[in-house]
C-alpha cells in the first residue's frame, strides 16, 4: 500500500458530523491495525500479551488468529532489547507496532527510543530510517502507584526525532494510530486508560490525520484551555461550568505533541488573551512547560494574565485512593485556574 | 523443549534428625499463615474495599517459607509484585501488611505503595519493585553494602519466571560473582507472566541452565517442596554467609490464582482446568500438613489449634487494617524527600 | 561523619572572596570525594574507569590507591543494574557514588533511576531511602555527536523525587557535591567537559552548598539571564558585549535545577522585567521551558518583554564541526536573544 | 580464572581445496585494505583534520574478514564504535567512510555520524551504534524482518567483549533463538574496554560459555586466524540461512592500537609493552601473509604490486576526502525527520 496516499491533508471531523458508526475506543484502534495489517505487509505487531484472550484491552483480540502468530506475537519481558528488535527491523524496511500496557516499562527501553530510534535518521544522513510505533497505555486509579501509572509524555516530548501522539477521542485514535504507521519515522502514541471507556463516531477504511494538526473542542472567547489526552473530557466538563460562570472557554486538543500545532494555541492565546494548560503529567518540565514556554515566547503579547498549569502533583503516584484523589487534578482545578486568571487585572 | 508439567507426587525426604523437628512445624506453621492470609483476601476482594491490584501467592507458599526461615532478622529481602509470602515468611508486621492493602496510614507504606510496594525494615525486607526484575540489582547492592561493612548478612532476591527475560539479572549476576557478594538469587518459575506460558517467552524452559556461564553455584527444586526449598537454600546462604559468593535457586511451582485478583485463569481461557487442578493436587501446603500428620510431627488436634488461632488472628489482622485511619490528605506531599 | 554539621546554611562566595586556593575544576570535584571519604566510611566511588591510570578525568585519579579497591571500583559495562547495585547498596545504608564519563549511558538506566531511586522514599512512606549521587559529565565537540553529547538535563529535571545539580564553579562543583553526597535523596550531578578547564579559588575542607540556592554571578538591571552549567560562561562573555551596547544584564546561575530557585530568578526578572533562559540542553520540553513557565505563571506581572530561549538546536548533534558551530549555542546568540527583547515594544 | 593470552602461534589449517584459492587470497586482500587504511589514519591522525575520535581496528582485521566474505551483498550487518574493519570487509564504500571521518558531505552519513556512524545501505550495512551493545538487538531485528519477508537473509552484530556486559546481549539472544532467527552474534574479544582489562569486569573469561544455557551453538576461535573464523562463521551463516537459527562466536583477538586515537596504551600505562609485543608478533595480517607465502599462494612480488596499488588507491580515497565539501550549515535541520 501507498501510505502516502492515505495521508489526507484535509481533515474532515467526523465526530462533529457524526458519520460513521459508533464504536469502542478500544474497537477503534483495533480497526485502524487491522486495516493497517491487511494494506500493508510490513505491518506487525508485537507486544506482552498482543495474542492472549484479553487481547491487549481488547485492542489487539484476536488478531493473530486472522493474521498468524508470525506478525502478531508475544514477546518475552525485555523490553529494551524488543524495542531494539522493532527498530531493526523498522531499519530493514518493516514497520513494527510495539504494544505495552504501560508507558512505566519504556523506562526500561530508553537507551534504545533514545539513543537509536530517535537519532537512526540524522546521524546517518538521512540514509537510514526507522518506522515504527511504540503504543502504551498510561494507567490510573485502583492503586496502581508509583511504578504502573506513569504518563512520561513530559520525557519523550523532549526528544528529538521522535513522534509524539496523545489521542482523545476513538476517531482519533484510529487516524492517528494509521498515521503513525505510515510514518517514516519513529512515533510514540500514549493511550489513557480512562478514554478506553469512550466510544464515538468513526468511520470505516483507512484515514489519517496530520500529525502537527491539533483541533479545537469547544470554541470560547475569553480563556484559552489547552488539554492533553483525558484531560480533554476534564476541560469540557470545565468549560461547561465555566459557562454557568459566564466565562466562556476555548478547549484545544494538540493532539499530537511532537510535532506540536502551535499555530492553533497562538491563535486561541491571541483571542482570548488567557492560557490554562492541562495535562496528565508532573508540572515541573512536563508539557505544560513547554505550552507555556511556547506561549510566553511567541505569544507573548496576546497574554493579559499569567498563565497557569494543571497537572498532577510532582510525586510519584501515591496508592491510596484518598491521596489519588488529591494527585490527580481534573474538572474542579481547571475551573479555579481559569477563574484565578480570569480575576487577574492587567496591570500592564 | 522438555516437558515443564511437574506431575511427580512431591516427597519430603527428611532424614532422622538432620532438619530439626520445630523446624519441620515452622515451615508448616509459616505456610498455614500465609495461605491463610491469601484466603482472606481472597474472600474480601470482592467487597472493592481492598483498593489495590492483589497478587495472590497461594500455591508458591513453600518458596517464602522454605527460603526465608533460613534467615536472621537482619537479612536483607526484595521482593516483587507477588510479595506477601515473602514478607510474612520474613516475619514482617502482618498488621501493617494488609492495612497497606487497604491504603491505610497504619499501612507498611503508609498506603502511598500499595499491594505491591511492602517495606519492613525491622525484618531486612527494604522493598518491593513492581517492576519486573526491578529488585534484583537492589538485593545484589545490598550485599554489597554488607560485604563493605563485613557485616555478615545476606541478601535475597525474589522474583518470577518473567525476571530471566530482563537483561537485568544476567548483568546483577555477573557483579555478584565478580565481587563474590553474599547473595541468593531466587527465582520463582511458576511458568506464567500474566496469561502467557513459558514457552512464549524464553528459548528454553531449564531456567537454571542460564546462569552456567557464570559459575554461580545453582540449585533446582521442585519449589512445592518446602523441604526441598529449605536444604537448597540453607546451602545457598550458609555459602553467601561464609564468603563464597552467590547462588542461584530456580523453584518450580504454580500459582493456582489468576496474575492478580481472585479468578483461576481457567475463566479467561489462557490455562485449563485440568493444569490448574493438578497443581491443586500438588498444593505444597496441604501435601506437607499430610507428610507432618503420617510422620506424627503434628497431630489432628494441634492442627485443629492451630488453625483457629491463626483465624482468629487473621480475622483481627483485618479488622485492624479495615478500622485503621486513611493517609490524610494534606500529608500527601511528605515523603518525596528525606 | 554528622553529614548534617556540614550543610552550612549561608553560603560565603569564596569564588567572590579569592579565599581558598586556585584549583583546578577536575582537582576540586577529587578534593570532595576525597574528603567524603575520609570522614565517611559509607561513602564509596564505582564507575567506569574510576581506578583506570587517567582516574575519569583526573578526577578519581588514585582514590583507590588511598582507599582500596573495595570502596574505588571500576564496574562492567551494565548500567542498569549497577545503577540498581548503587540504590540497593544505599538503601542498606551506604553512600555510594556512581560516576559516568557521560550522561548519554543513564539512558541505559533510566528505570532503576526513575522507577527505583526516585520513588523509593514516598513509595514506602518514608520508611527507606536512596541516597546516592550518580555524576556524569557532559561531552562536546571533536565529532563526539549523537551518543556521546547528549546533556539530558531536561529529562532528570521532570522527575520528582531526583536532586538535579549544574555546578559552574569548581568551588561549587566541590560543595555540591559534597552536599549531595550528605543528601539523603538520589542526586544527579551533571558537569560539563567544557568546565572541566577551569580553575578557580577553593577552600580547604569540608563545606556544603544548600541545594536550591542560586547565585547572581553579575548584578544588572535591564534583562535576566538563567543561565545553566557552561552556558554561564558563555552569558558572563554576552553580558559583556551587551554592557558596551548599553544593555546591563543580570547573570543568574541556579546551580541545582531540582530543587530550583525559584525566589532569585523571580526578584532578578521582578527588576528587570525580562528574561533570556541559556541552556545546554535541547529546546523543546527542557529547562528553558520550566523556567520560563514558572516566570509566565509566577512573575508575569514583571514581564515587559517576551522569553527567550538559547538552548541547542533540536536535533540530535551532528558530527561535523561545521554543524557542530550551528548545533551549539552561545554569547553571540545570547546577545541576539537580549538585543531582540530590549527592543520589544512594550505592548500592554 | 584461566590464563587469557593467547600465546599459541596462529596455525592456519587449510586442507587442500577446501577453501578456494582465490578466497584464500581475498582474506589476505580484505584484511590488507583495512590494515592500510588504518595505518593511513594512524599517520594523518595527528593533522587534526579528522575531527572524530577513531577506534582503530588493528590487530583486528581477521576478524571482519574472516566473517564478512561468508555474507552476500544484501546481508545486514550492524556494527559499533571500532566498526571500519567491518565496514571495508562488507564491501562498504571505502571513499564514504574516509570522508566521513573528514566530516564531509560526501561521508557515507553526510557528516553527520563521524567516526563511530557508519552505514552503506548499498551493501546491507544499517548502521552503527557507539553504545556498547546497543546494535545487537537491532541486527537480531533485521533478522525478524527477514524471517517475515522470507528473503533469505543473514544479519550479523559485530560487538566488543563490553557488550557482554550489557543485559540486552542475553534479551536479544533469547528473543533470536525463540524465533529461530537468521542472525550471528560475533564477539571480538580483545581483552580490554577502554583501559579496564576483562578480569575487571567478568566473573570468568570464557565469554562464549555466557549462552550455553540457551542452546544456541556456539563458536570460539583464534580471532587472529582468519581461516578459522571465516570456518566458523561460515557454519554459522549457513545455518541461519538454512531456517536454523542463531549462532553466537567469539574472538579472541587484541588491539594493537589504544581505545582510541594512536597511542598504544603503554604510554597510558593500563597494559604493557611486552603485552603489547606479544600480540604485534601474532598480527592477523603479516602472519597470514608468511602464510600464504609459504604455500605459494601469494608471491613477494605480487605482494608489492597489491601493496603499491593499495597504497595509490588509499592516497586517493584520503585525496578524495580531503578534498570533499563540507556540509552546508543551512542545512543542519535536514534528516531529522523523513
Ligand atoms: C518490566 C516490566 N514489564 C512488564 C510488567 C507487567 N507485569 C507485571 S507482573 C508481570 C508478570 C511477571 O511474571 P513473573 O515474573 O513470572 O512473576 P509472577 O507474576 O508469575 O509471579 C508482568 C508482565 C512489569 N511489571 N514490569
Ligand atoms: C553503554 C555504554 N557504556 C559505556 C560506553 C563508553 N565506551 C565506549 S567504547 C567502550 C569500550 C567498549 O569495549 P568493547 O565492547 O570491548 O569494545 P572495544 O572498544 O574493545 O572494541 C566504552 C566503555 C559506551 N559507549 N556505551
Ligand atoms: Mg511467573
Ligand atoms: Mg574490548
Amino acid at each position: 500500500m501507498d501510505w502516502s496516499k492515505t495521508l489526507v491533508k484535509e481533515e474532515i471531523n467526523f465526530e462533529a458530523d457524526k458519520k460513521g458508526r459508533k464504536l469502542s475506543y478500544a474497537a477503534a484502534i483495533r480497526e485502524a491495525l487491522e486495516l493497517a495489517m491487511t494494506s500493508d505487509e510490513r505491518v506487525f505487531i508485537m507486544g506482552q500479551g498482543v495474542d492472549d484472550p484479553v487481547g491487549m484491552f481488547g485492542i489487539t483480540l484476536d488478531l493473530h488468529k486472522k493474521y498468524g502468530q508470525e506478525r502478531v506475537f508475544d514477546t518475552p519481558l525485555s523490553e529494551n532489547a524488543l524495542t531494539g528488535v522493532a527498530i531493526g527491523a523498522a531499519v530493514a524496511g518493516m514497520r513494527p507496532v510495539y504494544m505495552h500496557n504501560r508507558p512505566d516499562f519504556l523506562l526500561l527501553a530508553m537507551d534504545q527510543i533514545v539513543n537509536h530510534a530517535a537519532k537512526w535518521s540524522y546521524m546517518f544522513g538521512g540514509s537510514v530510517r526507522a518506522p515504527l510505533v511504540i503504543w502504551a497505555c498510561v494507567g490510573r486509579g485502583w492503586g496502581g502507584a508509583a511504578q504502573h501509572t506513569q504518563t512520561l509524555q513530559g520525557l519523550f516530548m523532549h526528544i528529538p526525532g521522535l513522534r509524539l501522539v496523545m489521542p482523545t477521542t476513538p476517531y482519533d485514535a484510529k487516524g492517528l494510530l494509521i498515521t503513525g504507521i505510515a510514518d517514516n519515522n519513529p512515533v510514540i502514541i500514549l493511550e489513557h486508560r480512562w478514554l478506553l471507556r469512550q466510544s464515538g463516531y468513526v468511520p470505516e477504511g483507512l484515514y489519517s490525520i496530520p500529525f502537527g494538526c491539533g483541533v479545537v473542542r469547544r470554541q470560547g472567547k475569553d480563556i484559552t484551555i489547552v488539554a492533553i489526552s483525558y484531560m480533554v473530557v476534564e476541560a469540557l466538563g470545565a468549560a461547561r461550568e465555566l459557562e454557568k460562570q459566564g466565562i466562556d472557554a476555548e478547549v484545544i486538543d494538540p493532539r499530537t505533541l511532537r510535532p506540536l500545532d502551535e499555530a492553533i494555541i497562538l491563535e486561541s492565546v491571541k483571542k482570548t488573551g488567557r492560557l490554562v494548560v492541562a495535562d496528565t503529567g508532573w508540572k515541573t518540565g512536563g508539557v505544560g512547560a513547554e505550552i507555556t514556554a511556547l506561549v510566553a515566547e511567541k505569544g507573548f503579547e496576546y497574554l493579559k494574565a499569567p498563565v497557569r498549569r494543571v497537572t498532577t502533583l510532582d510525586i510519584p503516584t501515591p496508592a491510596s485512593d484518598v491521596l489519588e484523589a488529591k494527585f490527580y487534578t481534573g474538572k474542579a482545578d481547571i475551573i479555579v485556574s481559569c477563574s484565578e486568571i480570569m480575576e487577574k487585572k492587567v496591570t500592564k | 523443549m522438555k516437558s515443564i508439567k511437574v506431575t511427580s507426587p512431591i516427597v519430603f525426604s527428611v532424614c532422622r534428625g538432620d532438619i530439626p523437628k520445630e523446624l519441620l512445624r515452622e515451615f508448616y506453621r509459616t505456610m498455614f499463615w500465609i495461605q491463610k492470609v491469601e484466603l482472606k483476601i481472597n474472600e474480601l476482594y470482592h467487597e472493592d474495599e481492598m483498593k489495590t491490584p492483589v497478587h495472590l501467592c497461594l500455591g508458591q507458599e513453600a518458596v517464602a517459607a522454605g527460603v526465608c526461615l533460613n534467615l536472621n532478622a537482619n537479612d536483607y529481602v526484595f521482593t516483587n509484585h507477588r510479595g506477601h509470602g515473602h514478607y510474612i515468611a520474613k516475619g514482617g508486621n502482618i498488621k501493617a501488611m494488609v492495612a497497606e492493602f487497604y491504603n491505610r496510614e497504619t499501612g507498611c507504606s503508609r498506603g502511598r505503595g500499595g499491594s505491591m510496594h511492602l517495606v519492613d525494615t525491622a525484618v531486612g525486607l527494604l522493598g518491593s519493585s513492581s517492576i519486573v526484575g526491578g529488585g534484583i540489582p537492589l538485593a545484589t547492592g545490598a550485599a554489597l553494602a554488607s560485604v563493605l561493612r563485613k557485616d555478615n548478612r545476606v541478601s535475597l532476591a525474589f522474583f518470577g519466571d518473567a525476571a530471566i527475560e530482563e537483561g537485568v539479572i544476567y548483568e546483577s549476576i555477573n557483579f555478584a560473582m565478580l565481587k563474590k557478594l553474599p547473595v541468593v538469587y531466587v527465582c520463582e518459575n511458576n511458568l506464567y507472566s500474566v496469561f502467557s506460558h513459558l514457552s512464549k517467552r524464553q528459548a528454553q524452559d531449564d531456567i537454571y541452565r542460564r546462569f552456567i556461564g557464570l559459575d554461580i553455584p545453582i540449585y533446582r527444586v521442585d519449589g512445592n517442596n518446602v523441604v526441598a526449598v529449605y536444604r537448597a537454600a540453607k546451602k545457598a546462604i550458609a555459602q553467601a554467609r561464609d564468603g563464597g559468593g552467590p547462588s542461584f535457586i530456580e523453584c518450580r511451582t504454580y500459582r493456582l490464582k489468576d496474575h492478580h485478583g481472585t479468578g483461576s485463569g481457567v475463566e479467561v481461557g489462557y490455562r485449563s482446568q485440568e493444569e490448574v487442578d493438578e497443581w491443586v493436587a500438588r498444593c505444597p501446603v496441604k501435601n506437607y500438613e499430610r507428610f507432618l500428620l503420617e510422620q506424627r510431627l503434628l497431630t489432628a488436634v494441634e492442627i485443629k489449634q492451630f488453625t483457629d488461632a491463626v483465624d482468629r488472628e487473621v480475622e483481627g489482622v483485618f479488622n485492624f487494617a479495615h478500622a485503621s485511619p486513611l493517609p490524610r490528605e494534606d500529608e500527601v506531599l511528605d515523603y518525596l524527600y528525606q
